[in-house]
């Protein structure tokens, strides 16, 4: 509850420094410390301290997943403002509003990391993805912007009318909104009902709209690349992961207590194959790192799935490695992504020699990603074959899988070519040493996760 | 505590090296790393104190992995070779000039690292990082200082390994789910429940993987590619060591966790692998250039390794152990003769060479010595090697041995074939005004003809440390 | 009236909405169907809620529970929320009008392959 | 003691092979007397023997000693072994010190390299006989494999040299798998490889093995002895120098061989089918050499067949049980064929390199030694009495009487064409005119002292070398074979009454007279100089085998080598997997056509996709039911 | 047939066709107003099931507010004559036909849905969709999700004025 408050606080707060405070770059300030109390008491939190006391009649209920989760969001989105915080302030003539959508957004990050209701789930994912529909367009003069922002908002809608389609036909087989309904054999809701299976189905076709699984992934490349750099990286991490722990914790909550959860395996398994396929395959073709790494997403988003098809206790933790492997690496990639003047492989020729620092970090990030050890990346892809591989089905998946994943080497490394490989005469924005700094120890820190990860999860409670 | 100092000084010298600048300071320093790791991989294999060699602490509390690492005969082995392989290269490339040389040392470095982590692991994730993080060094070492068609090639080679890697990947993690105490270690691994069926499939995706890094019969076409464009240093390392890679993951961890499926597939292999032999070799024999036939040379070498690895016999087995060495010395001192006649001529055609045996005789008899070994010439050391595995495979199937043995005389035909074209005949435009080879390349060369011929004549010290681990992997199988 | 009614009503609707969204162009009429799809759901959940209430009320004599408001509260959300999306989508069909002129979603085509 | 014997050899090549920049006369000591001083050392040791019965093994180090088997690197000196080494060390000298002379010319580093292959042969000869074990002796196989081929190619601006130097060590590697696989298969059997273990438990084997192992180790034997099929690889390696023709494919080397097979008599004895493969092999290769050697005209040719033919006579010995009757030729025929390499030599050293017997004759005046010692020779080899070819010949044919008489007629033709072919050279090389350029006949002189005294010491062997095994009907004791019994343990006795022994060697020899008759004949007055026709023409081009060999060898698998590398491996087995990665790429640039920019499309797509979903869920186990019996 | 009965098919009826003629009219103002006759029918519905409140909210909020604020953005934007151009036929008989495909299926497996054959809604009466009702549930058990919109309102009002705002 702590983080919800706080985030939808400092938005607030923002507000009315925006027309208090002139100085622009004093708003990264204000959001970075906003970020800093956000992540203290959310830490706080799954301490077991929590500010306020309200009683939310069960709509929300917080875990030890949900709150480590949460931490991690907020602690990605406090690295991501540390590095793109100018970026986010030059997009347009605004520089408070971004940050106060990015609370906003937040807020809808902790809501879905908690809710235990459907209705929690909906309002969630409603202010997660109103703030991102305005700021995908906020670059007001650039069409691109333009069309991303309409694209995004016209299939937005739309997927929110099949959840909420979803909702309500869960809603009449079993008469509550709640996560966890009770089915009893004398009580008022017997037995699986047909009604919720339909509604699921149409829940989850929703959620893999959110979380870009093939074949409702169409927008999100267009919509990654017509939004400004800064935006995406946003979008492509924490908003991304968040919709993945919504639908772990929607699969957790109903998908295993509707029927036996292996009658949705073959769904997921058909969902994960078309999600690395048209991921993968699309992304070689690419001439543009952007754009390329908007396919990227779709294909790690595939691994991610790999959590909701196994739904074991690899699965969770999984899903919470792969978060914070795959935003912290995205997150550093799109960092270096909006200081280059040319985004297209062309543009990154020969960086390792003008900015060594800024390509060597480039690669760890790219290693990562690609999933080769002794990078988060790797471990995070280990737990999510494991998961599978733990449930002892379905092995061909995991094959398919690794064959998926070796194709994803040809783009991720295209781009390690185009540095080390090649030459050419690279522009970039002024690099600054903190800039410098703060990607080395982004890359330090994924290393780490990669060796020690336990670090990571016993570190995040203290 | 040496198992530990075997990895950790190359990962740290490596380190260093990455931020020297200055280039002859880099060469210095790294000659200087790799003698230190030199004496410790001898001190490792004179060293009888268990505690010593093994090395043990907790790693990942989560999945249930530590970070086991020891040397027994195999590894001490493995790690002499890839401890002896890296001074002899950069002795023999010392007048080499690299751009950024501290970069490209300390990748060899790490490269080294890697090899040395897979041979002293006993722990299948950390075996499998190690596996990994000796082919990224690779990748970039190959593909920055690689010859023309560097990065296409190079990119074939890592996606290649990369996706044979990932399936063993696959591998490991089913049978830790079978495992009795659901951990990576190497004893629980050996125990793990498998069912028929099971230990099939995961057989064939673990030895995808393997068999791709020796390279066997359709696996290989990534290899002769790399071998030739790859920077001449880095191709002694990839051919030297690190195919040996494949070779010790079946000895160290394919056999004994698949007995069974081992067994029964092993026909199969061995004609793959057999077929291999025969058919690197006459393709060897039409090459034209010097690397690629070397490269087809190593792939019939590697075949017969893996063929008398799956003939299921100690003979067989204590060959190859020893044969991992013996092929590793001998093939790093082919290309060290590779690299010198590319400097100094530019070329490695055959059809352009002829005649240097006049103008660099020192050169013309290290080479001649080192070629004989790689026809496994009696008193050199890859007689005894190939003798103890033909010999296995004669046990397992006496025509599959005697098909396997015509390889050897192709080997005469491709080896002797190199020799005449590049040192016999009289000189042309290009050799007219040779010089003999440097000081250093000399170095690095008597070096391994030293190790040829005493391990030619006496190899009993190698003999004796196969001895236990060739009973005690045979023993596994049923 | 049988629940089966209401379930084919609005699934209707829904699909007339889909279809909808499918055949024009106009950004503002596929919007509309769009809402028009919310409110087929919205007309299914109040059905639901009396299902229930019905059920409920059958399941436990005696006192009438409140079985079903639960749902109609959902409506209301619903109903808030796109309030909201609508202030923010027309923000964004107007803002491209200003850009380009027009709403036709397949006008804006720079973003693809 | 034992183990001096190859060390000084060793020594001696190191010493040169290592120092090239000693002088020529300090090299010739090292090489000369390296091997004297092996063979002081040799005599000492067959002088024990002699009196003392077989030396004990004696075990150096051990070689290979792992659980499945034990090799020793052991040497093993007794009867048989101890007059290998009088032969390979007492010929070898006298060798060494002809090259002195005979490769006086050379550069002082070639010089120097010469010697020191020269020593290193006989070290790996050395080896081969003292070796105790199958292995040991398969090291020094392989050596003289080796040096062959290093010392054929020792002239090695020459393509041509160097081509006939890899055939010679393909051709003998192709032997050599036969022989290894030999081996693998007693220690697989046994446990172990040492001749006394071998022999001792020979009964353990069942005859499957014992034919298996006999024939594969003849293999070994026809590739080393250059024997049919694999006999081509003799006459190309006269390419080397003339000394090196002697020593290595005249003297020693080539009865390596002959050894083996004496050595394992006890295992060939019990195999009637490797002693009739032996025997036929042998016999045939003997009369098809012959007939090659009739119509060659490079002298060094003649020779070489000559000797190829010679060998076969050996091999149709051990054939038929007369393992000594081999021993004793091979004595025999080390002392007159080297004679007569080195007396070539002589010749060719005389006219400058000229090999070719069109372009000499007349001779006799000019060289009045080399004339001498070579007429000694090629009575000799002819087997005309009492010149020591006859005893040692006339042994093998007698056997060969009783073991089969058909062996024997074709003997005896070998025999009379051996005569004609010898004294065909004789006769147009020192008899008739002087056909060569005047500038070579200006020059012509006898040859250094160097050269003629190891001619001298030959020829008295030669001629009277044949005294040491006089057989019973000539009144003598057969001294080697009493010598030898303790080794061939397993020599056939036959019993021929005398007056048929007689008559036998009475038809031989009266056949090689003929055959000197016929060619002095035909030859002194009108040497053949014209290109043959017919017949001969089949002949003079070796029966077309190395073409044969070519079409149905070679040149298949040098096309299947081509096919391999240009079609297999580019668009087979790489094709396949750039394909892989060409097809990725077509799938991605038709996949990308899906995003296509449109909404509409997009969502139309979605609700595909949904109705998909829906029907896959509620087939669910249907489809799984088609998969699982698909695969 | 009851009149609530009668008037449940007319309500149904007329819903369906004015939702068709939203998709049919060629004029965007028409479609607005044929969509406001749908929500009147939907509202209608909500009486019928006794759902006074919604009834009014939908009326006020959708009809009211909602549809005027598009009418108002067509009448800005001067759309109200026909200038759309025409989809592709063919992609408009796609959408038909996975229009129609997605009811098939949606419907099928709603009639499977064996538990709730014999259900019946309760028409006209039960209090629960009573404003009364609905407030004491909405501000106890719904008063975190009710606090909560007012985030999505915020960022709405932010969103808004970062994208409507001329600068």
């Amino acid at each position: 509850m702590n983080a919800i408050i706080f985030s939808a606080g400092w938005g607030i707060i923002m507000m009315f420094c925006s027309f208090l405070v002139r100085n622009k770059s004093s708003f990264r300030h204000i959001a970075v410390v906003g970020l800093l109390v956000l992540l203290v008491v959310n830490i706080l939190d799954s301490n077991g301290v929590a500010v306020f006391h309200i009683d939310s009649k069960n709509m929300l209920a917080y875990t030890r997943f949900g709150l480590l989760f949460n931490s991690i969001a907020i602690a990605s989105t406090l690295i991501y403002v540390l590095l793109s915080g100018k970026d986010i302030a030059r997009i347009g003539s605004y520089a408070a509003e971004y940050f106060i959508l990015i609370f906003f957004v937040l807020c809808g990050v902790a809501i879905l990391s908690s809710y235990n209701n459907l209705l929690m789930l909906f309002l969630g994912i409603e202010i997660l993805s109103i703030p991102l529909y305005i700021l995908t367009g906020s670059d007001k003069r650039n069409l691109k912007s333009n069309e991303a922002s309409l694209k995004y908002f016209l299939m937005g809608s739309f997927s929110t009318a099949l959840m909420v389609m979803g909702i309500a036909l869960m809603y009449g087989g079993t008469g509550t909104f709640s996560l966890d309904v009770v089915r009893t054999e004398t009580g008022l809701y017997k037995g699986v009902s047909f009604l919720e299976i339909i509604g699921l189905l149409f829940l989850m076709v929703s959620m893999c709209f959110k979380v870009s699984a093939a074949p409702f992934h169409f927008w999100t490349p267009d919509v990654y690349d017509g939004a400004p750099g800064v935006i995406t990286s946003f979008m492509a991490t924490i908003v991304k992961v968040a919709g993945f722990i919504a639908f772990l914790k929607l699969c957790y909550g109903r998908m295993t207590t509707t029927s036996t959860a292996i009658d949705w395996q073959l769904l997921f398994a058909v969902i994960i194959i078309a999600t690395l396929l048209f991921g993968n395959i699309t992304a070689i073709f690419q001439q543009s790192v952007k754009r390329m790494l908007a396919y990227s997403s779709i294909a790690q988003a595939g691994f991610m799935l790999f959590a909701l098809f196994s739904l074991n206790d690899f699965a969770s933790k999984g899903l919470l490695m792969y978060s914070a492997a795959y935003s912290l690496a995205t997150i550093g990639l799109f960092a270096v992504l909006v200081k280059m003047k040319d985004v297209t492989f062309e543009g990154y020729n020969g960086l390792a020699k003008t900015q060594p620092v800024l390509a060597a970090t480039n690669a760890i990030f790219l290693f990562s990603l690609a999933g080769i050890p002794l990078t988060a990346g790797f471990l995070a892809k280990y737990y999510m074959l494991a998961s599978v591989v733990e449930t002892g089905n379905y092995i061909w998946l995991v094959v398919v899988a690794v064959l998926f994943a070796a194709i994803s080497t040809y783009y991720y490394f295209r781009v390690i070519q185009a540095m080390y490989f090649k030459t050419g005469e690279p522009q970039t924005e002024n690099i600054t040493g903190s800039f410098k700094f703060g990607l080395i120890a982004l890359a330090a820190i994924i290393i780490i996760i990669g060796v020690l990860p336990q670090y990571l999860f016993n570190w995040l409670y203290f | 505590m040496i198992a530990l100092l075997l990895i950790l000084v190359p990962v740290i010298g490596g380190l260093i090296t990455l931020f020297i600048k200055n280039k002859n300071t880099a060469k210095g320093f790294s000659l200087f790393v790799s003698i230190i790791t030199l004496i410790f991989a001898l001190i490792g294999v004179y060293s009888t104190q268990v505690n010593q060699l093994h090395f043990d602490v907790a790693w990942m509390p989560d999945l249930n992995s530590r970070i086991t690492l020891g040397l027994d005969g195999l590894s001490k082995i493995l790690s002499l070779l890839t401890a002896i392989s890296l001074p002899v290269i950069i002795t023999a490339t010392y007048k080499n000039t690299y751009t950024n040389a501290g970069k490209f040392y300390g990748l060899m470095f790490l490269c080294q690292a890697g090899m040395l982590g897979v041979f002293l692991s006993m722990d299948a994730l950390l075996f499998y990082f190690f596996w990994e993080l000796a082919l990224i060094p690779a990748y970039f070492l190959c593909s920055i200082w690689g010859g023309e068609k560097r990065i296409p090639v190079t990119f074939k080679f890592f996606v290649y390994t990369f996706v044979g890697s990932l399936l063993m990947l696959i591998s490991i993690l089913f049978i830790y789910s079978k495992t009795p105490d659901h951990s990576f270690a190497m004893q629980s691994f050996y125990h793990a429940k498998l069912s028929a069926s099971q230990s099939q499939w995961m057989f064939w995706l673990f030895f995808i993987a393997l068999a791709i890094k020796m390279p066997v019969f359709p696996f290989h076409t990534w290899q002769p590619d790399t071998y030739e464009q790859a920077p001449t240093a880095v191709t002694m390392l990839l051919s030297g060591v690190m195919v040996k890679m494949g070779v010790f993951g079946v000895i160290r961890w394919l056999l004994p966790i698949f007995p069974q499926a081992s067994q029964t597939n092993s026909s199969i292999i061995i004609t793959l692998s057999v077929i291999g032999m025969l058919y690197a070799s006459l393709i060897a024999i039409r090459q034209n250039d010097m690397k690629r036939l070397i490269a087809y040379s190593s792939i019939a070498h590697v075949g017969l390794m893996c063929a008398a690895l799956f003939s299921n016999q100690q003979v067989g087995m204590q060959g190859v152990l020893i044969q991992m060495f013996n092929h590793g010395i001998n093939i790093i001192g082919l290309w060290i003769v590779a690299d010198a006649i590319e400097k100094q001529f530019g070329t490695r055609k055959f059809s352009e060479l002829g005649g240097l045996g006049q103008r660099a005789p020192t050169l013309a008899i290290l080479f001649v010595v080192l070629c004989l070994a790689n026809v496994a010439l009696p008193l050199t050391n890859a007689f005894v090697g190939e003798f103890l595995m033909f010999n296995g495979l004669f046990r397992y199937n006496p025509v599959m041995a005697g098909i396997a043995l015509i390889a050897i005389i192709l080997a005469a035909v491709y080896t002797l074939n190199m020799i005449q074209k590049i040192f016999y005949g009289n000189t042309v435009a290009l050799t007219a005004n040779a010089h003999d080879s440097s000081f250093n390349i000399n170095a690095a060369l008597v070096i391994l003809v030293i190790v040829v011929i005493v391990f030619g004549i006496y190899p009993q010290p190698m003999l004796n440390l196969a001895q236990e681990s060739a009973k005690m992997f045979i023993a596994k199988i049923p | 009236m049988p629940i089966q009614y209401y379930i084919v009503l609005a699934a209707a609707l829904f699909c007339i909405g889909v279809v909808g969204v499918l055949i024009r162009r106009n950004a503002i009429i596929i919007f509309m169907s769009i809402e028009l799809m919310l409110n087929s759901v919205n007309l299914m959940l109040v059905a639901f809620s009396k299902m229930h209430y019905a059920l409920g009320n059958a399941a436990n004599t005696g006192t009438p529970v409140n079985v079903g408001t639960d749902a109609q509260l959902f409506v209301f959300f619903i109903m808030v929320v796109a309030a909201a999306e609508v202030s923010v989508g027309l923000a964004i069909i107007v803002m491209m009008y200003r850009n380009i002129h027009s709403t036709d979603v397949n006008f804006l085509n720079r973003l693809k392959n | 003691m034992v183990y001096l014997v190859p060390l000084f050899p060793l020594l001696g090549f190191f010493l040169n092979g290592l120092f090239r920049n000693l002088s020529k006369s300090l090299v010739s000591i090292i090489g000369c007397g390296s091997i004297l001083i092996s063979f002081i050392i040799s005599c000492i040791l067959f002088f024990d023997v002699r009196s003392g019965g077989a030396l004990p093994v004696h075990p150096l180090f051990p070689f290979i000693n792992i659980a499945s088997f034990k090799i020793d690197f052991a040497f093993q000196v007794d009867q048989l072994s101890s007059i290998f080494l009088l032969i390979i060390t007492g010929v070898g000298f006298l060798i060494h010190v002809y090259s002195t002379s005979y490769m006086h010319e050379e550069k002082e580093e070639h010089f120097a390299r010469y010697f020191s292959y020269l020593n290193l042969f006989v070290f790996s000869m050395l080896l081969l006989v003292l070796g105790a074990n199958y292995v040991i002796m398969f090291i020094g196989w392989e050596g003289v494999g080796l040096c062959s081929y290093l010392l054929i190619g020792y002239w090695f601006k020459n393509d041509n040299y160097n081509y006939a130097a890899t055939k010679a060590f393909v051709m003998n590697r192709i032997g050599d798998v036969g022989f290894l696989l030999g081996i693998f298969w007693l220690l697989s059997k046994l446990g172990t490889a040492n001749f006394n273990d071998v022999f001792a438990n020979v009964h353990q084997l069942s005859s499957t093995d014992i034919t298996g192992i006999t024939v594969l180790l003849f293999i070994g034997a026809m590739g080393k002895s250059a024997q049919i099929p694999l006999y081509t690889w003799l006459p190309d390696a006269m390419a080397g120098p003339t000394p090196v023709s002697a020593l290595i494919h005249a003297a020693t080397m080539v009865t390596a061989g002959i050894y083996m097979v004496a050595r394992s008599n006890a295992l060939y004895s019990l195999s009637a089918v490797a002693e009739n493969l032996v025997a036929i092999v042998g016999i045939a290769t003997a009369l098809l050499a012959a007939t090659i050697a009739i119509k060659q005209n490079d002298i060094k040719k003649v020779l070489a067949y000559s000797t190829v033919s010679q060998l076969g006579y050996m091999f149709l010995g051990l054939g038929v049980g007369a393992y000594t009757g081999a021993v004793f030729h091979v004595m025999t025929h080390a002392f007159f064929k080297a004679l007569l390499f080195l007396g070539a030599g002589s010749v060719i050293h005389a006219l400058h390199t000229q090999q070719d017997m069109r372009y000499m004759g007349g001779l006799k005046k000019y060289l009045p030694v080399t004339h001498i010692t070579f007429l000694v020779a090629c009575l000799a080899i002819s087997g005309i009495p009492p010149f020591s070819g006859f005893f040692s010949k006339d042994e093998i044919l007698a056997a060969a009487y009783s073991a089969n008489p058909i062996y024997w007629v074709l003997g005896v033709i070998g025999a009379g064409m051996t005569a004609f072919y010898m004294f065909r050279l004789y006769a147009t090389t020192f008899l008739g005119e002087f056909r060569g350029t005047d500038e070579q006949k200006n020059h012509l002189h006898e040859s250094p002292l160097a050269i003629t005294i190891p001619l001298l010491i030959l020829a008295i062997l030669a001629a009277i070398g044949g005294f040491v095994n006089v057989p019973e009907v000539f009144g003598g004791n057969a001294k080697l074979h009493e010598f030898l019994s303790p080794v061939i343990t397993t020599e056939k006795t036959f019993q021929l009454t005398s007056s048929k022994d007689f008559m036998l060697m009475g038809i031989s020899v009266a056949v090689a007279v003929i055959g000197i008759i016929i060619a002095l004949a035909k030859y002194i007055k009108k040497p053949e100089l014209g290109e043959p026709q017919g017949l001969g023409k089949v002949l003079a081009n070796k029966w077309y085998v190395d073409e044969i060999y070519n079409a149905l060898i070679v040149n298949p698998l040098s096309y299947l080598a081509i096919f391999f590398k240009n079609v297999i491996e580019k668009s087979g087995i790489d094709g396949f997997v750039n394909g892989v990665g060409t097809f990725v790429q077509y799938s991605s640039r038709r996949l990308r056509l899906v995003q296509n920019g449109k909404v509409g499309t997009y969502i139309l797509l979605m609700v595909f996709s949904i109705v998909l979903l829906f029907v896959v869920f509620w087939n669910q186990t249907n489809i799984i039911d088609f998969f699982q019996k698909i695969f | 047939m009851t009149a609530t009965e009668i008037l449940f098919w007319f309500l149904s009826a007329l819903a369906l066709f004015s939702a068709l003629m939203v998709l049919a009219s060629k004029n965007p103002v028409h479609s607005v107003l044929w969509l406001i006759v749908v929500f009147f029918a939907i509202s209608g519905h909500y009486i019928l099931l006794n759902a006074q409140f919604l009834a009014i909210v939908n009326l006020i909020v959708y009809a009211g507010a909602i549809m005027v604020l598009f009418l108002f953005v067509i009448m800005l934007m001067n759309l109200n004559t026909s200038t759309e151009p025409q989809r592709n036929s063919l992609l408009k008989l796609a959408g038909v036909v996975a229009g129609c495909l997605l009811l098939t299926v949606m419907v099928s497996a709603v009639r499977s849905a064996n538990e709730i054959t014999n259900s019946q809604t309760i028409m006209n009466e039960g209090n629960i969709g009573l404003i009364e009702n609905l407030g004491k549930v909405l501000f106890t058990q719904y008063v975190v999700p009710f606090e909560i919109s007012s985030v999505l309102f915020l960022s709405a009002m932010v969103g808004a004025v970062v994208i409507g705002k001329k600068e």
